[in-house]
């Protein structure tokens, strides 16, 4: 019986490991990954899902809804950023990492100004269940569920719908697109909104868990970066589920057999070492792999 | 920008003289720069005499922000590397000076080692972490990227030392708190103490002799670094940035050049870091923070990256401005957050390369209209 | 005229590379613009496509000036865009590249798939294949079933012959007569293989410099040293 | 392959290329290609759009590495090696892209490539004697984003030339060229020879290859389809079609 309880430890914090990580790198996944726009202010993004849910929970609003509304209003305010700011810089990698990570201090800042340093956090709900003798918040699965849920969204949105064809085609030629009647200004900011509402849904589920402050999202910004560059852009979605398969996988073995620090430490030093390996990340690897296997066989079977 | 040392025309009387510190990778080559710069210095020089003791102790830390600036310009400006890190060098240099001093002073007598420390350990660890990065051919962006885990991983690490087993010789780590003296009740680390020999001489962060000390340490290292770039080395750090592909067909190691240069400015950072540490005798893990390094970007993007005057301009007026602001309450940062995208906006390379460019268009705009008399002018100048 | 190009001036920042160019393509017309390479055909082809904004002059399309208009509108009024390089979405399936076609011309529905397999039956096998692992010529033949499944009245054409295998280039040929003569198509073709210009234009246009410098019916292309002047082979 | 017949007048080849493939997705732009280039002379290469002429120039000079094949130069495999060591060999190249840095003055774009072999205070004179050959004298402090094309396209030659290599690669040197400037550029090219250097250039303008009159190899889907002297290649009825079309 301890035994079991200790796997099922370990297996509930694998899958809570998994659950933050696609979270917080949903969004970015679309905003990095596909139009390779470096966004530094995807956390506060995050930050804004999470304080339009605080506020929307506290004003008597259920839970899921207020975080419905996180996500319509950081895709909202995505919409006009994308407009204002970072539709000067596409193409340009690292002005926009400059000016985006200008947008985050400006809005933390207006954050703290307006609403101070804390606001009243929303309780997590569906209390949590004992195995052996410890106890296991139940929130946490939801969130891995929700957030399994978001990527299989995301995935079914770019591979079925009109929009996400075009969204595809735009990323990858935006004249070419343009030449064949699509109009990519509107493309990119639907894009880009759709990425910050996905991030504001993050932000909002998190709210749940976590205190709720104007720096609140800073703890999610590099992480969901690293998370997506490990997982390259070949190919979005397996790149996402490789990525944080390994990274949650070895932050949670080592976080097991040393500690919570050393395993943040070892997940970036495995981001390290899977990007020094393959500099172009996870899906970048496995595409060319894909291709190579193609050509391989059909010159079996032409000879 | 415009005219090579080369080109017959030399570009000013100063010329000759200046070799080097004119070369073209800088702006400002005529007497018009040179009177304004000694004239800078001096009012630097003469704070001392008409400022209160509070604003000389801030003017010192301005002028420490400087080195950092500097630094990032170097990398950025000069060969397109954009650390979001650049702090983490500040940091680690910091901590280097102190632990070595609380360890050496004693038996010393002075902090020349530690502060030899503070330079070298940053350069070490450059040399490690910028071998990976630029020998994995990493793209700019996961560079600037990972420069920013890496500072923060460090800041993580430094956070959780509280425990007392994180004691180096007499340095006690001391978590959050900061690094202090592993016996001592007093939590202060040691003020600069330069010996050479028997004689010492004490530079107390809070004393003119301190604020003197830097200021000219920053005009040294800035006219060095001037130098250094319109050397043939900053030639080719320049062709690395524009086109690092190309200067490979010319036989250039480029991926060498890089990681020399990220080597050099994580040196400069680290100075910054240990005269911050003298100056306030204390360094804790928030210098590693998302903080400190947004505002060295800051100062670098708004002043203008390509230039080290202008990026070193940059980082002592959004400072000033910055001490201005926080007595208006917590709005500094905000300002400073929008004046970096309105900057990245209306002039991308640089507020002050944008106003000297302005400049320069409405002095030829008034030489052609006015042409006849600035030729006379320029005329009896030549004899 | 269905296109009436006058006096366009275009290029990159101050570049100028198309200079003065007027000409027109009258319905069901198949002209062709040839040249040496660098003499701004391209250019020329992605001033009218809209890619590049015009410095001066006009093209009219139906009688509506559109050189003031996005690529987007140009192309929902009708004008089709086969680019050099072939411009597919190589992360796209085929079947995707194709239904991006569809707001060409403003066409409403995709019936017009049917036509574009019948006309390039290869890609009715490979529709769920990454359009990237297409051979050369399969792209080349994506590229034109893709404005095809929309309704267009125009067809830019630059180099469909570009690292094409040669009976591919002979098929193209006959589509190309066959979109004039079956469904109407007005066709602007820049072209370097001078044997499908024989096969397909109705008249050449001569480039050199960034300017119009003669007009040949195909026939009067076909005498060697025509050729061998303005196309220096 | 070929190999052996090769070797043994390894001294009178300057440069190999033995079984070169490289695939991108699912084209394969060179398919085995084998090309000898001789020492001291002008080599052509031409062929239509897309037969793999520019790759095979960045595989040449190591830009990106062959799927696989072998790049021999003087003799020695090279093939691992990176582009700055090959460049520390001899080689040189001009890319087809004109890769002059935009925001730097000409003098400033010389100093970079003189720097490997001169002394600082030697560029000034090395850089004034590079202009004079390519008839860019006097503009030594202006911007290069305010040159001409042609103009700019020289200096990259120019550049090229600055790094003083035995062996070196231009990759349509004429394009957006006015006829003079053409022939100015012929010349160029053939006062090189003279100097001890071997170029090799890809070009469209028959005229200008008519005009080098040298060996000339036609690459056709990435494989050497025909060599000989350009008159031989002129009256060729094989490369005759497959540059004007086969129907």
């Amino acid at each position: 019986m301890e035994t079991f309880a200790e796997i099922f430890g370990i297996a509930y914090q694998l899958f809570d490991n998994i659950g933050f990580l696609v979270l917080s790198a949903s969004g970015l996944i679309i905003i990095f990954g596909m139009m390779g726009v470096i966004n530094m202010a995807h956390g506060e993004l995050m930050m804004i899902g999470a304080y339009i849910t605080a506020f929307s929970y506290h004003a008597g609003i259920p839970a899921p809804i207020a975080i419905i509304f996180a996500g319509i209003g950081a895709g909202l305010v995505g919409m006009v950023l994308e407009r204002l700011v970072i539709r000067h810089f596409y193409k340009q990698l690292l002005s926009s990492l400059v000016v985006t990570w200008g947008l985050s201090l400006m809005i933390s800042q207006t954050f703290l100004i307006v609403f101070g340093p804390s606001i009243l956090n929303v309780p997590t709900p569906f209390g949590s269940f004992p195995v052996g003798d410890q106890t296991f918040g139940i929130y946490r699965m939801v969130l891995f569920a929700v957030a399994v849920m978001m990527v299989a969204s995301v995935w079914a949105i770019f591979a079925f719908t009109k929009f996400g064809t075009r969204a595809r085609a735009t990323m990858e030629n935006p004249d070419m697109a343009n030449a064949l009647g699509v109009n990519t200004g509107n493309i990119y900011a639907l894009t880009f909104g759709l990425g910050c509402a996905l991030g504001g849904v993050a932000g909002g589920m998190f709210a749940l868990t976590a205190t709720i402050s104007p720096f609140f999202g800073i703890n999610y910004t590099p992480l969901a970066f690293i998370t997506v560059v490990v997982g390259g852009g070949g190919n979005a979605i397996t790149g996402l589920i490789s990525s944080v398969l390994s990274l949650a996988g070895i932050q949670t073995a080592v976080n097991n057999v040393v500690n919570v620090y050393v395993g943040y430490v070892a997940m970036f030093g495995a981001a390290l070492v899977i990007l020094l390996a393959l500099p172009r990340g996870i899906s970048d690897y496995l595409e060319q792999r894909k291709i190579r296997v193609r050509k391989a066989s059909s010159r079996e079977n032409s000879s | 920008m415009k005219t090579p040392p080369s080109s017959g025309a030399p570009s000013s009387v100063l010329d000759p003289y200046l070799g080097l510190l004119n070369g073209p990778q800088t702006m400002g080559r005529g007497v018009p720069f040179w009177v304004g710069f000694i004239a800078i210095v001096t009012v630097l020089a003469l704070c001392p005499e008409f400022l209160r003791r509070y604003d000389i102790i801030n003017f010192s830390n301005f002028l420490i922000s400087g080195f950092l600036a500097l630094s990032l310009s170097l990398i950025w400006g000069y060969c397109g590397i954009l650390s979001l890190g650049q702090a983490a060098f500040f940091g680690i240099g910091g901590y280097a000076y102190g632990i070595v001093a609380l360890n050496l002073l004693n038996s010393h007598g002075n902090t020349d080692v530690a502060m030899i420390a503070g330079i070298i350990v940053p350069m070490i660890f450059a040399v490690f972490i910028g071998g990976i990065m630029f020998y994995a051919r990493l793209r700019g962006v996961y560079i600037a990227i990972l420069m920013l885990v890496v500072s923060l991983l460090i800041g993580l690490f430094m956070r959780q030392t509280a425990d007392p087993s994180y004691t180096m010789g007499a340095a006690y780590l001391g978590g959050m708190n900061g690094l202090r003296p592993a016996s001592a009740d007093d939590p202060l680390l040691p003020s600069l103490i330069l010996g050479l020999g028997k004689s010492v001489v004490e530079l107390d962060g809070r004393d003119a002799s301190f604020y003197y000390f830097v200021l000219g340490l920053l005009t040294v290292t800035y006219l060095g670094l001037r130098c250094l770039v319109n050397s043939s080395y900053g030639y080719i750090l320049v062709g690395c940035r524009e086109d690092p592909e190309r200067t490979e067909t010319f036989g250039y190691d480029v991926r060498l050049i890089q990681l020399s240069v990220f080597c050099l400015a994580a040196g400069i950072a680290g100075l910054s870091g240990v005269l911050y540490t003298a100056w306030g005798t204390y360094i804790h893990p928030d210098g590693f923070g998302v903080g400190p390094n947004i505002l060295v970007v800051i100062w670098v993007a708004v002043g203008g990256r390509k230039d080290l005057g202008t990026a070193l301009l940059g980082a002592l007026v959004l400072e000033w401005v910055s001490l201005r602001l926080v007595s208006e309450g917590e709005i500094a940062l905000l300002a400073l957050g929008s004046i970096l995208v309105v900057v990245m906006l209306i002039a991308p390379r640089g507020l002050a390369v944008t106003l000297g460019e302005y400049f320069n268009t409405a002095e030829t705009y008034v030489m052609t209209r006015f042409g006849s008399r600035a030729n006379k002018v320029t005329g009896s100048d030549g004899k | 005229m269905l296109l009436n190009v006058t006096n366009l001036l275009s290029g990159y920042g101050n570049v100028r590379i198309v200079n003065d160019v007027s000409f027109s393509a009258a319905p069901n017309e198949i002209v062709a613009i040839i040249g040496r390479n660098g003499v701004g055909k391209t250019t020329l082809m992605k001033s009218l496509v809209g890619l590049i904004s015009c410095a001066g002059g006009k093209i009219e399309f139906k009688s509506t000036d559109v050189t003031r208009m996005s690529a987007a509108k140009r192309a929902r009024l009708g004008i089709g865009y086969v680019p050099q390089g072939r411009g597919i979405f190589t992360r796209l399936s085929v079947g995707d590249n194709l239904r991006m076609g569809e707001k060409v011309g403003n066409s409403s529905s995709s019936k017009n798939f049917d036509r574009v397999f019948e006309f390039f039956p290869i890609l009715k096998e490979r529709q769920n294949q990454k359009a990237g692992s297409l051979s050369g010529g399969e792209q080349q033949q994506l590229s034109i079933g893709r404005i095809l499944v929309g309704s267009p009245e125009l067809i830019l054409l630059d180099e469909p012959s570009e690292g094409v295998q040669p009976n591919i280039v002979q098929e193209i040929g006959r589509i190309i007569r066959r979109l004039r003569d079956d469904e109407g198509l007005t066709v602007v073709i820049v072209e370097q293989n001078l044997d499908l210009i024989y096969a397909v234009a109705d008249r050449c246009i001569v480039m050199d410099k960034g300017t119009i410098v003669a007009e040949l019916t195909a026939n009067e292309l076909r005498e060697p040293d025509v050729a061998r002047r303005y196309l220096a082979i | 392959m070929n190999a052996p017949a090769h070797q043994n007048d390894a001294s009178d080849v300057i440069l190999e290329a033995r079984g070169l493939v490289q695939v991108y997705g699912g084209i394969r732009a060179l398919d085995g290609l084998d090309l000898t280039i001789k020492r001291d002379a002008i080599h052509c290469i031409i062929g239509p759009n897309g037969a793999g002429k520019s790759t095979l120039f960045k595989m040449l000079m190591g830009v990106e590495r062959p799927t696989s094949g072998r790049v021999l130069f003087n003799g020695q495999d090279v093939t691992r090696l990176r582009t700055f060591a090959r460049a520390r060999l001899g080689m040189a190249i001009k890319f087809q892209a004109m890769q002059v840095f935009q925001e730097l003055t000409v003098y400033q774009n010389l100093f970079i490539p003189l720097r490997r072999n001169y002394r600082p205070r030697a560029i000034p004179d090395q850089a004034a004697q590079v202009l004079a050959q390519l008839h860019l004298e006097g503009t030594e402090s202006q911007l290069v984003g305010d040159l001409s094309h042609g103009q700019q396209q020289w200096l990259a030659i120019g550049m090229s030339l600055a790094a003083e290599p035995t062996l070196l690669l231009l990759d349509e040197p004429t394009a957006g060229m006015s006829p003079d400037e053409t022939d100015l550029t012929s010349e160029i090219v053939k006062s090189l020879q003279h100097k001890g250097v071997t170029v090799v250039v890809i070009e469209h303008d028959m005229a200008f290859i008519r005009g080098l009159n040298s060996p000339t190899s036609v690459l056709h889907y990435g494989r050497l389809f025909a060599h000989g002297s350009f008159a031989e290649i002129e009256q060729n009825e094989e490369v005759r079609r497959i540059y004007m079309g086969t129907l």
